[in-house]
C-alpha cells in the first residue's frame, strides 16, 4: 500500500475505461432514437473482428504504412460493428421485430461472426492465428502527447493514445449535438415520441437508422480498441471471446449515465477504475465480489431513476417500442 | 392570389383492413375560409385530414392545393406545401421546450439559436395574440398552453392552410373563444382554415359545413343556409328526433352517497375536489361536463381504482331484499358499507354488484387481444373452486350475448379488437349487465355507435333503471343526457357546479353550468349531502 | 378526370405496408419454415466461401446431432436447459415483462442446489437430497426473479435493465464461491467446486439426466397453466392490459411478482438439473448463455410451450452439430452462433410478412380505383 | 484448499510425511506407472487416431500454442500426419468439455488428450465408460486416485526452468537496481505457487535482496486482464516481472512501460524485444512422442509422467542478448550445470513462509524448510504441489 502510485491508477482506469465509453456513447446515440439495442456485445465483437482484419490483411499484402493499417483498423471496425446494427435496423425498424429479441440475437450472431473469423482467418495462416505487427500495435497504444517518461502526471499523459482522445472528442460532440443541434433535437423527438417527430417532418425512420447504424459503429470502436489496446486489451492478435462482456457492461453504463454523454465519461471512468482497482488498493474484498460493483451501482441508478422520476433522466419515451405511422 | 381554391380533395379513399374510413371524399376549401368538416364519431374526418397533412397516403384519389396536383408523401410535403395539422391528440415532447418543440424537424444552420427562435415566436404571438413562453417545458403546460404551441408550431412553418381536429374539445368556453378570435385573425389574414367538430361550434365560427358519415361525403353547405337540425340529418342520415324514452321508475331507492369525495392525479394536481351527491337505484343519473372535468376520476373513484384523499366517503346502501335484483340476498350493513380505501375485488367481496362500463373500451372494459369468451369471463374468472378456469358459462353467456343484441362477428372466438366499434361496445355493455348489478356506471356508452346501436344502448340503461338499478351515465351529447337522465349532475373543473333535474332543465342551463361554479355559491359538500338527504326523505 | 388520378397514383410511394389479418396458421407456420430454410441457404453461402460443400456440411451436422446414439444424447443434454429456461421465460413474456434474466436465475438455482449437494450429500439419501436440492434451486431462481418484479410492481423500474445486471451479480456471486469458500479442497487449490457425490447427481434415464424428463413435464404443465388456470389467465390479461387487470380487479403488482416468482423458479430448477444431471459441479458457465438463447426460442416459439419443444431442439442440433463439422471440416465451432444468429433474423424478420401485407406502386386495390 | 490442508491430496509431499517437513528422500521415479494402463498390439501409425482437446486455440501464442508444437512435433516424430489429430479448440471447463470429448471419441482417436486442468473432472467419467480409450490429461492429479487404469496425468518439472529464468531476472533487476519483482499469475494454486517460488528462488540465489509481488488474473487467457495485472504490478514498483498466465500481454506491457519481463511457455522476443528477456518453456513433445509411441508399440502409458530439465520436458528459450544483464549467459549455465549434474533440488532449505488460504490470501501457519533439507517437488505426482508462500513474496489474492 505504501507504493500506492496514483497516475498509473488512473492511466490505468482511463485505459480500461475507453472501450466502455465507445460501447456507451454508440448505445447512448442508439436509444436516443428509441431502439433498444442489446446487441451492443455483439457490434463489440464485429467491430473488434473487423478492425483487426483489415490491418492485418494490409500486412499480409506487405503494406507498411501505419498511418493506412489504423485507418483502415477504425473504418473496418466502424463498419462491421454498423453492419451488424444494420441488421437490427432492417429487423426491428422496418420489419418491426421485438428489440429485446432481435438484440440479443445479434449478439449472439455477432460473437459468432467474430470468433468465426477469427479463428478462420487465422487458420489461413501458417501461424494458426491473426495476429497484426507492432507497428501496428505500437499505433494504436502510443501516447499523442510525448512526454513519456516524465513520471508523475506526465507519464498519465504519455499514455493516452489516440483512441482515448477519439473517445472524449466523441463524446463532447455527442453532448453538443444531442443538446446543441437541431438534428440531435430531432433526434431526440423520434425517441421521445415518433408520432410526434413524424407529424413534425421529420424522417423517423431515417432517423432511426442513422442514429442505430452510427451507434453501432461507434459500438464497434469499443471494440477495436479491445483488439489493440496491449494494457487494457489483447495487443493486436486474435483472441477467444476477447469483448469478453463488456459490451453488457456498457449497456449498464447507458443507464448508469442517464443516457448523457457527458456523465458516460464519468461512468466509463469510474467502471474502468472499478474493474482495475483491486490491483492497486487492497481493500481486502475477494476479487469476484469487486466484480460486481459496478452492476450493483447500475443497480442502485436503476432505480433512483424509477423512483425519483425525473422527467428529463427517464428513458426516451418511446424506447424498446416499433413505429408505424399508421398503427393506432 | 390568383386561385380561389386553396385546397380540393378529389374521390378520396382510404381502406383500414377491411375499414373502409374515407369512401371516394371530395371537398373545397377557399382561401380565407374557415371549413367545418362536420360528421359523427368514427365518419372519418381525422382520416381525411390525416391525408392531407401526409400522416396517411390515400388508396386512391387526388389532392389539388392551389389548383395544382400534388402528393402529400409524409407530414414534410405537408409542410412544403404549406399545410399545417393540429392534431386531437397533441403531437409534443413532452420534455422539450415549447421552442423546441415549435421548431422540430425544420432545416437552418446545424446549430439551434434559441435566441433567434425565441424572438421569432414571440412575433408570431404579437401577430396574433398567443400568449407563449418559449422556454417552459411541455410537461408543465395546460392543455390550452399545450394547443397553443401546436398551432405557434403550425404558424412558424409558414402554413397557409390550417387543419384543427377537434380542437375545443378540451377547452374551456373562455379558451374556445380565444381560440375563435385567433381564427379569425388568421382567416382575416388569408389563411385557408379546417375545423373539425362534431356539432356544437361550427355554427358559430365556419363559412362553411362539410358533412362525412361512415366515410362517405354527404355535402357541403354554407353555414348562413343551415341550422343544427339539417345538419344533424345530414350527419347521421335520416331525420332524427332524438326522441328517447324516459320512463319513471316505481321505486327510488338511495343507492350511493359520495361524501368530500377529492382525487388526485398522478402528478398531484386535484382531478376531483371535495364532490358530494347521492345516486338513486331507479334512476339514470347523468354526468354532464367539459372533457377532462373528473368524469372518469369520479367512476373510477367509486369503482375502487381510484385513490380518494382522505374525509372522503362513497357509501353503498343495498336494495331491500324483496326487490328483483340480483336474485340473492345481499348482506351489507343497512346503514352503508364505506366503499372508499377498498379494491374492486373487496368492494365485489362484500357484495356490491358493480357494473362499469369505461370510457376506454379496448383499453380498460375489455382484453383486445382476447375473444368473446375470454373477455366475458374477465370479472368472473375466480368464480368456482380450483386452480382452473370454467369456461363453460363465459362461453354461454358470449352466445346468449350474440343473440340478443346482435352482435356482429365471425364466431365467440374471435379477438375483440377486429369487432367494429359498435359491437365491442354491445359486448361490454352486455357483459356488465349481465353481472346483475346494483349500480351501473358508464361512460360515453354511445361514442362511435351509429343510431341504431345508440338506441339499443339506450334501451338497455332504461331496462336497468326499470330494474331498480342505479345508473350513471357520463356523456358528452346534451340532447342525449336531456332526453334520457332523470337527474344530471354538473362537473366543472373537478367540482360539481349544480345537479339539475333532467326533465325541466335546458340545455342552455346545463351549459353553463358546466362552464362556470356558481357564484359564491360553490357546490359545497354539506349542501349537496343535505340536497340529497331532502330528496331522500321526499321519497321515503 | 381518371387519367388525373392515375397521374396521383403513379406518385405514390414504392411499397406501402399495411395489416393484414387473412392470413390462416398454416400459411404463417408455411412463411416461417420458408424463413427457415432461407437462413440455411445463407448460412451455406459461408460455407460454400470457407471452400466445403455446404450439403455435406449440413448432413454431417444432422448425422453427428441426430445420427448415433451419442451425438443424440449431447444433443438432447443440450436442448434440456434451453427448453427448461424458455419455459421459464414464457409466463414473464407473454406478461410483457421482459425478463432477461433467466441467466442470473439459473445460476441462482445453480448455487443453492450445489450448496446442498456439497454440504449435505453426506447427510441424506438420493431421493430426498435431490428432493432438496431441486426445491431449493427452484426457491433460490424465484428469489432472483422476485426482486426486479418487486421494483417493477413498485416503481416501474425498468425490468430489462435489472434483470441483464441481476445476470452478472448472479456470476460475480457464483465466482466467489467458487473461487473462495466453495473451492474444492481436495485438488492443488485451483478454484473448482468438487464433484458432486454420487447421491447428489441425477440419474440418467435411457443415457440421458433425468432433467429432459423434467422438462417435458413442464411443458405440459406450462401448456395447461397458461391455457386454462385462473392465474394464466391473469397473465395473459396482465400482459394485454395493465388497466384492464386492474379494472377487473386483480392486483396486477401481486400478479407480477407472483409470476416472475415462477419463472424465477423454473429457471432456477434449469440450474439444479445443470450442475447435478450435467456437469455434477457448478462453474461460471453453468448458466452459459441459456438464459439468453433461451428468449429467442421462446420467442420464435409465440410462447407456445409445445412449440418450444421443437424450436429448442432445433437450436440444439445446430450446437451439438456445429461440434461435429468443427471435428469433420475444421469449420470453427463458432459456426454454431453464426448460423443460430442468421436463423434467428430470418424468423423475426419473416413475423412481418405474416403480419402485414406489402402493396407495390400501381398494384393498390384495384377494387377502390 | 491451496496451503490450508496441506496433509490432503495432490499436495501432500511424501505419504505419511507430515506437510510441514517435507520428504527429505530422494525422488521416486517419475514415471511411477502404479497403475499401468492395459496393454495389448499396438496400433499400427496408419489407424492411429489422436484427440487434442484445448482451452484456447494456437493464436494466444502461449499455452495452447505450446501444446500445439509439441503435438505437431509428436506427429513429426512418430511419423504421422495432421490428419489423424482431431482438435478441439476452447472447450470451456464445463459439460461442453464432455461434448467436445465425446466428438473426438466419435471421430475414432484412441487416445485423447485433455489440456486444461478443470477438464479432469469432465474427462474421468468418460473414461471410466470407454475403458479401451486412452485419456491423458495434462496439469492434472486425480488419474493415481480414479479405480480406471486408461486415464493418466502428465506435466513437466516447469519449476526448474522458471529456476534458470529467475536468474536472469535477478541479474537484470540487479543491474536496474530495483529488486522488486512482480508476478502475474492465474490461480493461487500450487502449480503456479511452485512456479514462482522457483522463479523468485532463482533470482534469489543472484541477487540476494529481491521481494516479489503476485497479482493474480483468477483466469486463463484473459489477455487484457494479463495486461492489466502486468501494468498494475509495473505501476506498484516491480521493475522485473514474469507471469504464469497463457498470453504476451504481460510482455507486451512491460515493454510499453518501460519494465523487463520473464515469458512462459513461448519465446516472448518478438512480441516484446524490448522488455522480454527470456521465456521458461515446456517441450511437450517430449511426452507426445513418448505417449503415441506407447500406443503404436502397446505399451502401458504411466498413471503419472513427469519430466524436467535434465530430459530434455522444460528449457530456456534463447536469451534476448540485446537486453540481459551482463553474465546472465554464465549464471545460468552454471545453474544448468547443476541440474545436469548435481540432482539440484529447487526448493531446498532453509525456507521460511507460511501456509496461506487460497480464497483470502491469508496466513494459515508458519511453515519452514530446514537447512539441508529439500521440498521433493513433482516426487509423488506429476501435478505440483508446492503450496507455501516463502519470505519475500507478497501474494496479493484480493
Ligand atoms: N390507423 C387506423 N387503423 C385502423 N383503422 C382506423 C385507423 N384510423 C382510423 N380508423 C378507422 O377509420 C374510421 C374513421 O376513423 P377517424 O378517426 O377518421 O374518425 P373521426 O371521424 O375522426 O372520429 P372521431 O370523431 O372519433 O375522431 C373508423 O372506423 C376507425 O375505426
Ligand atoms: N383493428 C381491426 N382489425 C380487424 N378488423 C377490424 C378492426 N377494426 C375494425 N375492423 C372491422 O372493420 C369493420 C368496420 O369497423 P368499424 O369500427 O369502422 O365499424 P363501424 O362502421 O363503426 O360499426 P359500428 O357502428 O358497429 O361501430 C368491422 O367489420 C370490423 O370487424
Ligand atoms: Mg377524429
Ligand atoms: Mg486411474
Amino acid at each position: 500500500m505504501g507504493d500506492f502510485n496514483l497516475a498509473g491508477f488512473l492511466t490505468a482506469a482511463v485505459l480500461a475505461g475507453v472501450p466502455l465509453l465507445f460501447g456507451t456513447l454508440g448505445e447512448i446515440l442508439t436509444e436516443k432514437s428509441g431502439n433498444l439495442n442489446l446487441g451492443v456485445e455483439g457490434m463489440m465483437f464485429m467491430g473488434a473482428v473487423g478492425g483487426l482484419a483489415g490491418p492485418y490483411f494490409y500486412e499480409q499484402v506487405g503494406g507498411t504504412s501505419q498511418i493506412i493499417a489504423v485507418l483502415l483498423g477504425l473504418v473496418l471496425a466502424f463498419l462491421c460493428a454498423a453492419f451488424g446494427a444494420f441488421l437490427y435496423s432492417v429487423l426491428t425498424i422496418t420489419l418491426r421485430a421485438n428489440q429485446n429479441v432481435t438484440g440479443l440475437a445479434l449478439t449472439i450472431f455477432g460473437t459468432g461472426f467474430a470468433n468465426f473469423f477469427g479463428e478462420a482467418i487465422g487458420s489461413t495462416n501458417a501461424s494458426n492465428y491473426m495476429s497484426v505487427g507492432k507497428p501496428t500495435v505500437d499505433a494504436f497504444n502510443n501516447g499523442i502527447m510525448g512526454l513519456k517518461g516524465a513520471g508523475g502526471v506526465g507519464d498519465f499523459f504519455a499514455s493516452m493514445n489516440f483512441m482515448v482522445v477519439l473517445g472524449l472528442l466523441l463524446a463532447g460532440f455527442l453532448a453538443w449535438f444531442l443538446g446543441r443541434s437541431r438534428k440531435g433535437l430531432n433526434l431526440r423527438s423520434v425517441g421521445e415520441s415518433p408520432a410526434t417527430a413524424d407529424a413534425a417532418g421529420i424522417n423517423v425512420t431515417a432517423y432511426k437508422y442513422l442514429a442505430t447504424v452510427l451507434g453501432g459503429g461507434i459500438c464497434g470502436l469499443g471494440g477495436l480498441y479491445i483488439v489493440m489496446n496491449a494494457s487494457s486489451g489483447v495487443g493486436g492478435t486474435w483472441v477467444h471471446n476477447c469483448v469478453g462482456g463488456r459490451g453488457w457492461i456498457a449497456v449498464a453504463l447507458v443507464i448508469f449515465a442517464t443516457w448523457s454523454p457527458t456523465r458516460a465519461i464519468l461512468g466509463s471512468l469510474v467502471f474502468g477504475a472499478l474493474s482495475i482497482m483491486r490491483l492497486y488498493i487492497n481493500l481486502g474484498i475477494p476479487a469476484q465480489i469487486y466484480s460486481i460493483f459496478p452492476y450493483i451501482a447500475t443497480v442502485i441508478v436503476l432505480i433512483a431513476v424509477s423512483m425519483r422520476r425525473k422527467r428529463e433522466n427517464q428513458p426516451p419515451n418511446s424506447l424498446g417500442l416499433a413505429y408505424f405511422r399508421e398503427e393506432r | 392570389m390568383e386561385e380561389r381554391t386553396a385546397i380540393r380533395l378529389k374521390d378520396i379513399t382510404k381502406t383500414f383492413g377491411e375499414v373502409v374510413a374515407n369512401d371516394a371524399v371530395s371537398l373545397d376549401v377557399d382561401w380565407g375560409e374557415i371549413l367545418a368538416l362536420l360528421g359523427e364519431n368514427g365518419s372519418g374526418k381525422t382520416t381525411l385530414m390525416n391525408m392531407l397533412s401526409g400522416i396517411y397516403f390515400p388508396d386512391s384519389g387526388e389532392i389539388q392545393v392551389d389548383g395544382k396536383t400534388v402528393t402529400v408523401r409524409s407530414p414534410k410535403d405537408a409542410f412544403g406545401l404549406g399545410i399545417g395539422m393540429i392534431h386531437q391528440h397533441f403531437k409534443l415532447v413532452d420534455v422539450l421546450t415549447a421552442a423546441e418543440n415549435i421548431i422540430l424537424g425544420l432545416k437552418g444552420q446545424g446549430k439551434l439559436d434559441r435566441k433567434a427562435v425565441a424572438r421569432d415566436i414571440k412575433a408570431i404571438s404579437e401577430k396574433y395574440g398567443f400568449d407563449i413562453d418559449p422556454g417552459q417545458k411541455i410537461y408543465d403546460m395546460s392543455v390550452s398552453q399545450k394547443q397553443t404551441v401546436e398551432i405557434v408550431k403550425v404558424l412558424y412553418r409558414g402554413a397557409n392552410i390550417l387543419i384543427l381536429d377537434e380542437p375545443t374539445a378540451v377547452l374551456t368556453p373562455q379558451e374556445t373563444d380565444k381560440l375563435f378570435a385567433i381564427l379569425r385573425n388568421m382567416k382575416a389574414d388569408g389563411k385557408a382554415i379546417i375545423i373539425t367538430h362534431k356539432l356544437h361550434e361550427v355554427m358559430d365560427i365556419s363559412d362553411k359545413v362539410a358533412v362525412l358519415r361512415k366515410g362517405k361525403y354527404i355535402g357541403t353547405v354554407n353555414t348562413s343556409e343551415t341550422d343544427p337540425q339539417r345538419l344533424t340529418d345530414m350527419m347521421v342520415g335520416r331525420a332524427v328526433s332524438l326522441d328517447i324514452d324516459r320512463p319513471r321508475a316505481e321505486h327510488r331507492n338511495l343507492r350511493l352517497e359520495v361524501e368530500n369525495l377529492t382525487v388526485l392525479s398522478g402528478e398531484g394536481v386535484k382531478m376531483l375536489s371535495g364532490v358530494s351527491f347521492s345516486a338513486f337505484g331507479g334512476e339514470i343519473l347523468g354526468i354532464a361536463g367539459i372533457a377532462g372535468s373528473g368524469q372518469k376520476e369520479l367512476l373510477e373513484a367509486i369503482a375502487g381504482l381510484q385513490k380518494a384523499q382522505a374525509g372522503a366517503h362513497i357509501r353503498y346502501f343495498p336494495p331491500e331484499s324483496e326487490e328483483p335484483i340480483a336474485g340473492k340476498h345481499i348482506p351489507v350493513k343497512r346503514d352503508g358499507e364505506e366503499l372508499v380505501g377498498k379494491n374492486p375485488t373487496q368492494i365485489e367481496k362484500i357484495g356490491v354488484s358493480l357494473a362499469f362500463v369505461p370510457e376506454d373500451r379496448l383499453g380498460m372494459g375489455l382484453v383486445a387481444g382476447m375473444d368473446m369468451v375470454d373477455n366475458m369471463m374477465l370479472k368472473t374468472y375466480k368464480n368456482g373452486r380450483g386452480p382452473l378456469v370454467d369456461r363453460r358459462p363465459p362461453k354461454k353467456l358470449a352466445e346468449d350475448l350474440i343473440s340478443e343484441l346482435e352482435i356482429v362477428t365471425p364466431g365467440v372466438g374471435t379477438p375483440v379488437r377486429k369487432l367494429s366499434g359498435g359491437n365491442v361496445q354491445k359486448v361490454l355493455v352486455g357483459r356488465e349487465i349481465a353481472s346483475s348489478p346494483t349500480v351501473l356506471m358508464t361512460a360515453y356508452p354511445v361514442r362511435g355507435l351509429d343510431i341504431n346501436s345508440s338506441y339499443t344502448i339506450y334501451h338497455l340503461l332504461n331496462e336497468q333503471k326499470m330494474k331498480g338499478v342505479a345508473v350513471l351515465l357520463v356523456g358528452e351529447d346534451l340532447d342525449v343526457l336531456l332526453e334520457l337522465c332523470d337527474r344530471i349532475l354538473v362537473l366543472c373543473g373537478g367540482k360539481i357546479s349544480g345537479i339539475v333535474d333532467g326533465r325541466s332543465t335546458t340545455k342552455e342551463e346545463v351549459g353553463l353550468m358546466m362552464t362556470h361554479l356558481p357564484g359564491g355559491r360553490e357546490a359545497s359538500a354539506v349542501s349537496v349531502l343535505q340536497a340529497g338527504r331532502t330528496e331522500r326523505g321526499e321519497d321515503q | 378526370m381518371s387519367s388525373q388520378v392515375k397521374a396521383a397514383a403513379l406518385r405514390e410511394p414504392l411499397v406501402r405496408i399495411a395489416k393484414r389479418t387473412d392470413i390462416s396458421k398454416g400459411q404463417a407456420w408455411a412463411i416461417r419454415a420458408a424463413a427457415i430454410l432461407l437462413a440455411l441457404v445463407a448460412g451455406g453461402l459461408i460455407v460454400l466461401a470457407m471452400g466445403h460443400n455446404p450439403f455435406l456440411v449440413y448432413a454431417d451436422m444432422a448425422g453427428g446431432a441426430l445420427g448415433n446414439k451419442t451425438g443424440l444424447k449431447e444433443t438432447v443434454k443440450i436442448a434440456v436447459p434451453l427448453l427448461g429456461a424458455a419455459l421459464a421465460i414464457a409466463p414473464a413474456f407473454k406478461m410483457k415483462f421482459w425478463n432477461i434474466g433467466a441467466e442470473g436465475q439459473i445460476l441462482a438455482g445453480g448455487i443453492a442446489a450445489t450448496y446442498f449437494a456439497l454440504f449435505w450429500a453426506d447427510k441424506l439419501p438420493q431421493v430426498p437430497l435431490l428432493l432438496l436440492m431441486f426445491l431449493a434451486a427452484a426457491v433460490a431462481g424465484a428469489f432472483w426473479g422476485l426482486i426486479p418484479a418487486v421494483f417493477k410492481a413498485k416503481w416501474g423500474t425498468n425490468e430489462t435493465l435489472f434483470t441483464l445486471m441481476l445476470n452478472y451479480i448472479a456470476l460475480g456471486i457464483e465466482q466467489y464461491l467458487q473461487n473462495g469458500p466453495w473451492k474444492d479442497t481436495k485438488g492443488t487449490g485451483f478454484p473448482i467446486i468438487a464433484q458432486f457425490a454420487k447421491g447428489a447427481r441425477l440419474p440418467k434415464v435411457f443415457g440421458v439426466h433425468a432433467g429432459w424428463i423434467i422438462v417435458l413435464i413442464f411443458v405440459v404443465l406450462m401448456f395447461l397453466y397458461l391455457r386454462y388456470t385462473k392465474q394464466g389467465y391473469e397473465i395473459s390479461v396482465v400482459g394485454e392490459s395493465e388497466p384492464t387487470a386492474r379494472y377487473a380487479g386483480m392486483n396486477v403488482s401481486k400478479i407480477i411478482i407472483r409470476t416472475m416468482c415462477i419463472s424465477g423458479a423454473i429457471a432456477g430448477v434449469v440450474g439444479f438439473m445443470t450442475v447435478s444431471g450435467a456437469d455434477y459441479t457448478l462453474n461460471a458457465n453453468t448458466a452459459g448463455g441459456v438464459g439468453f438463447t433461451a428468449i429467442t426460442v421462446a420467442w420464435l416459439a409465440k410462447l407456445n410451450p409445445i412449440v418450444m419443444v421443437f424450436i429448442a431442439a432445433f437450436l440444439a442440433v445446430l450446437t451439438k452439430g456445429s461440434g461435429t463439422i468443427q471435428t469433420n471440416f475444421g469449420i470453427p465451432k463458432s459456426m454454431a452462433d453464426v448460423l443460430t444468429g442468421i436463423i434467428l433474423f430470418f424468423m423475426l424478420g419473416c413475423e412481418f410478412f405474416i403480419n402485414y401485407r406489402l402493396i407495390f406502386r400501381g398494384k393498390g386495390e384495384a377494387h377502390h380505383g | 484448499a491451496c496451503g490450508d490442508k496441506p496433509s490432503e491430496g495432490g499436495q501432500s509431499p511424501a505419504p505419511g510425511t507430515d506437510s510441514s517437513t517435507p520428504a527429505t528422500t530422494p525422488a521416486t521415479p517419475d514415471d511411477a506407472g502404479q497403475s499401468p494402463a492395459p496393454s495389448g498390439a499396438g496400433i499400427a501409425a496408419a489407424d492411429l487416431k489422436i484427440g487434442l482437446v484445448m482451452i484456447g486455440e494456437e493464436n494466444d501464442n502461449g499455452y495452447n500454442y505450446n501444446h500445439m508444437v509439441g503435438m505437431e512435433e509428436a506427429l513429426a516424430n512418430c511419423g504421422l500426419s495432421k490428419d489423424q489429430l482431431v482438435i478441439k479448440r476452447n472447450v470451456g471447463e464445463d459439460a461442453g468439455c464432455t461434448t467436445a470429448i465425446q466428438e473426438c471419441i466419435d471421430a475414432g482417436a484412441q487416445i485423447i488428450f485433455c489440456n486444461s486442468f478443470g477438464h479432469e473432472q469432465f474427462m474421468i467419467p468418460l473414461a471410466e465408460e470407454n475403458p479401451d480409450i486412452q485419456f491423458c490429461h495434462a496439469t492434472g492429479y486425480q488419474a493415481s486416485q480414479t479405480e480406471n487404469t486408461n486415464d493418466h496425468n502428465y506435466f513437466t518439472k516447469i519449476f526448474e526452468a522458471r529456476y534458470l529464468a529467475g536468474i536472469a531476472a535477478g541479474l537484470k533487476a540487479k543491474e536496474i537496481n530495483n529488486p522488486k519483482l512482480g508476478y502475474v499469475g492465474a490461480f493461487p494454486f500450487a502449480e503456479v505457487v511452485s512456479g514462482f517460488t522457483a522463479f523468485y528462488l532463482g533470482a534469489k540465489s543472484v541477487y540476494p535482496e529481491v521481494t516479489m509481488e503476485v497479482q493474480y488474473t483468477n483466469s486463463w487467457s484473459d489477455a487484457a486482464l494479463e495486461a492489466q495485472v502486468a501494468k498494475a504490478l509495473i505501476d506498484n514498483g516491480c521493475g522485473v516481472i514474469s507471469q504464469h498466465s497463457d498470453t504476451t500481454a504481460p510482455a507486451t506491457t512491460a515493454q510499453n512501460a518501460g519494465a523487463f519481463q520473464v515469458g512462459y511457455n513461448a519465446d516472448m522476443i518478438d512480441a516484446a524485444p524490448e522488455a522480454s528477456l527470456v521465456s521458461a518453456r515446456v517441450d511437450w513433445g517430449v511426452y507426445y512422442t513418448f505417449a503415441l509411441n506407447c500406443m503404436m508399440n502397446g505399451e502401458e502409458i504411466p498413471t503419472d509422467w513427469c519430466q524436467g530439465f535434465k530430459d530434455g520436458a522444460v528449457y530456456l528459450s534463447r536469451l534476448n542478448e540485446a537486453i540481459i544483464a551482463p553474465g546472465t549467459q554464465e549464471a545460468i549455465e552454471a545453474a544448468e550445470k547443476k541440474f545436469m549434474e548435481e540432482d539440484f533440488h529447487v526448493f531446498s532449505g532453509p525456507l521460511n513462509g507460511y501456509e496461506f488460504d487460497s480464497s483470502t490470501g491469508d496466513k494459515v501457519a508458519d511453515w519452514s524448510l530446514a537447512e539441508g533439507d529439500f521440498y521433493d517437488e513433482s516426487g509423488e505426482a506429476s501435478a505440483p504441489s508446492f503450496c507455501w508462500i516463502i519470505d519475500g513474496i507478497t501474494n496479493t489474492i484480493k
